[in-house]
């Protein structure tokens, strides 16, 4: 490998999150960001090429070196780690609903669920899978959300537009403005009729 | 009905219908469940059958979070109502009113599908680990602290959400204030000689009046200052001079 | 890397302690204690020999994979390996608490949040983001605390001013708001009257 993949390896493996080119970049000063580029793709192509235990991957916006999933099975029988907690169908759905329309308010969520998200809400903030993005500016400025690169990290997503796009579900949609208008027209029946 | 640790119970709704206690996330899915079991066709739910399904499960669940599933059989039930009204000709504009329910389900039955798909992403993901050890951190400044008041604004929410209820004692203190009133049943006895107990009070008195004038009342009638007289059981008091106290 | 060595590298990757030969051949039953040790011996030899930024270190009565020292400054210099810091929930919830009701005491502060508050005290007072302003005029004479301008500083605020007021918090300040009104008034009358 060359000096500055060395450096990259050294670096990722001293890491314990995903660092972008820029941040390594920062490493060599006379290293541009082609330069990082180039020797990332040095790194992954031996991983690969030398049939190595890891492989470096493209997560949350930047690189990171991960024991590869054929391993996983025996890692876990010897117990020298454990994977990570599978989170529930409540927190799934609801960072399904915060991933598609963020930012996005606590009440268009509950609306969509159908159920209340505040116990949801706060045990993903706490898990740092969400954050606090803005206010809104409708009536009481409440809170929005949005996901946060650790949401990425956990599903090993580059970015969000690794998520399928709407037009890949089964299920095709109606733009979302459309079916808002819908919904008032049905209300506006309901009031009619009642 | 079973324990709600009871691993699954079942359902009268059909053979063979066996649901899992904590397998619903939230009365849409339970919609989805009866429908999906039925095989019935979202765009076109009869609503009165399976309003009386809605019922029944949240029944027979015991749902604990039943606040969200009661006001979805109130829908259902609200539904069953109008689909029994009779119906404008067909091109009258008439519009289903299932519209938004069947909106809302065909929403949130894409949201499961992203659900099962994240799912499965992380389920991917946590089969691939990261660097576990990692050796003692370098000896270095520590870097700046980060805050910003988005973070600082949740926290403040979260100390007022979590604060049960306000206990509040709410200690005024109204001073009386004797001397005004004094002052002012002097004045009207010099005039008059004669007042009634209303006179004494002044227009639009408060309660704080009142009681001010009460303890002006009393204190002249113990300085002998005044008499306090009430001609009959239960008529007004009338406030008289006391002509021995005015000249002492 | 034969399939063995591949186990092993991404055993010793994932693991947060270095893992003693005997512990390693528990991954593959079919491996006995010296094809363990074989095929540490090619992974040592491949990062030695491929020139990679780590080495396979036997420290400590175990094996672990480290980055080479030759590389320590320049990771070190980027600090990859530190998180930022960031205060704990425990943290922001007394520091949200002392800036809106500033100058406040301690037992105030406990009140509202119903835990004891002295450990964080200590430490927002070390981080400098809180002061002690004054005393009560109370029982005990308790000290008074109030936010720091590096606390605005921070926050990237002119002046206390610029917090939000409580009124445009979304969460219903209500119950608690409505009745600091009221006090406020009761305030107001007893000086009017006095």
């Amino acid at each position: 490998m060359t000096p500055l993949a060395q450096l990259l390896e050294a670096a990722l493996f001293s890491a314990c999150r995903p660092l972008t080119a820029e941040e390594l970049s920062t490493l060599d000063q006379d290293a541009t960001l082609a330069d990082v580029r180039v020797a990332l793709e040095q790194v992954r192509e031996h991983y690969d090429f030398e049939q190595h235990g890891v492989e470096l991957l493209e997560l949350a916006g930047g690189y990171q070196i991960l024991t590869r999933p054929i391993h996983a099975a025996a890692i876990e029988r010897a117990q020298f780690s454990v994977r990570t907690p599978k989170l529930t169908a409540a927190a799934l759905e609801t960072l399904a609903v915060i991933s598609y329309r963020q930012p996005v308010g606590r009440a268009e969520i509950e609306e969509i669920r159908g159920v209340s998200a505040g116990g949801v809400l706060r045990s993903l903030q706490e898990r740092g899978l969400i954050e606090v993005v803005g206010r809104s500016e409708g009536l009481g400025r409440p809170l929005l959300y949005g996901t946060t690169p650790l949401f990425l990290e956990l599903l090993g997503m580059r970015d969000l537009a690794d998520l399928p796009r709407s037009d890949e579900l089964t299920i095709a949609l109606q733009p979302h403005r459309a079916s808002a208008e819908g919904m008032d027209d049905a209300a506006a029946y309901v009031e009619a009729e009642s | 009905m079973t324990a709600p640790e009871a691993p699954t119970t079942a359902l009268g709704a059909g053979p063979g219908f066996v649901v899992q206690l904590d397998a619903f996330s939230g009365p849409l899915d339970l919609l989805l469940h009866l429908l999906r079991d039925e095989q019935l066709e979202i765009a076109d739910i009869p609503i009165a059958r399976i309003a009386d399904q809605f019922l029944q499960a949240v029944h027979e669940l015991g749902l604990n979070q039943a606040a969200d599933y009661l006001d979805m059989a109130s829908r259902l039930v609200r539904l069953k109502a109008q689909m029994l009204l009779p119906r404008r000709s067909e091109d009258d504009g008439w519009e289903d009113p299932r519209a938004e329910l069947v909106r809302r389900l065909l929403e949130y039955q894409q949201i499961r599908e992203i659900a099962v798909w994240m799912g499965r992403s992380a389920e991917r993901r946590s089969e691939q680990f990261a660097r576990g050890y990692l050796p003692a951190p370098p000896e270095l400044p520590p870097p700046p602290l980060t805050l910003d008041l988005m973070v600082l604004l949740q926290a403040v929410e979260r100390v007022i959400s979590a604060i049960p209820s306000p206990v509040l004692h709410r200690v005024v203190a109204r001073p009386l204030d004797v001397e005004s009133a004094t002052r002012r049943i002097e004045a009207l006895l010099e005039e008059r000689g004669e007042i009634a107990w209303l006179d004494a009070l002044g227009p639009r008195p408060t309660i704080v009046d009142v009681l001010s004038t009460l303890l002006a009342l009393l204190e002249l009638a113990k300085r002998g200052s005044l008499r306090l007289l009430q001609p009959a059981p239960f008529s007004p008091m009338v406030i008289v001079r006391d002509p021995a106290g005015t000249t002492a």
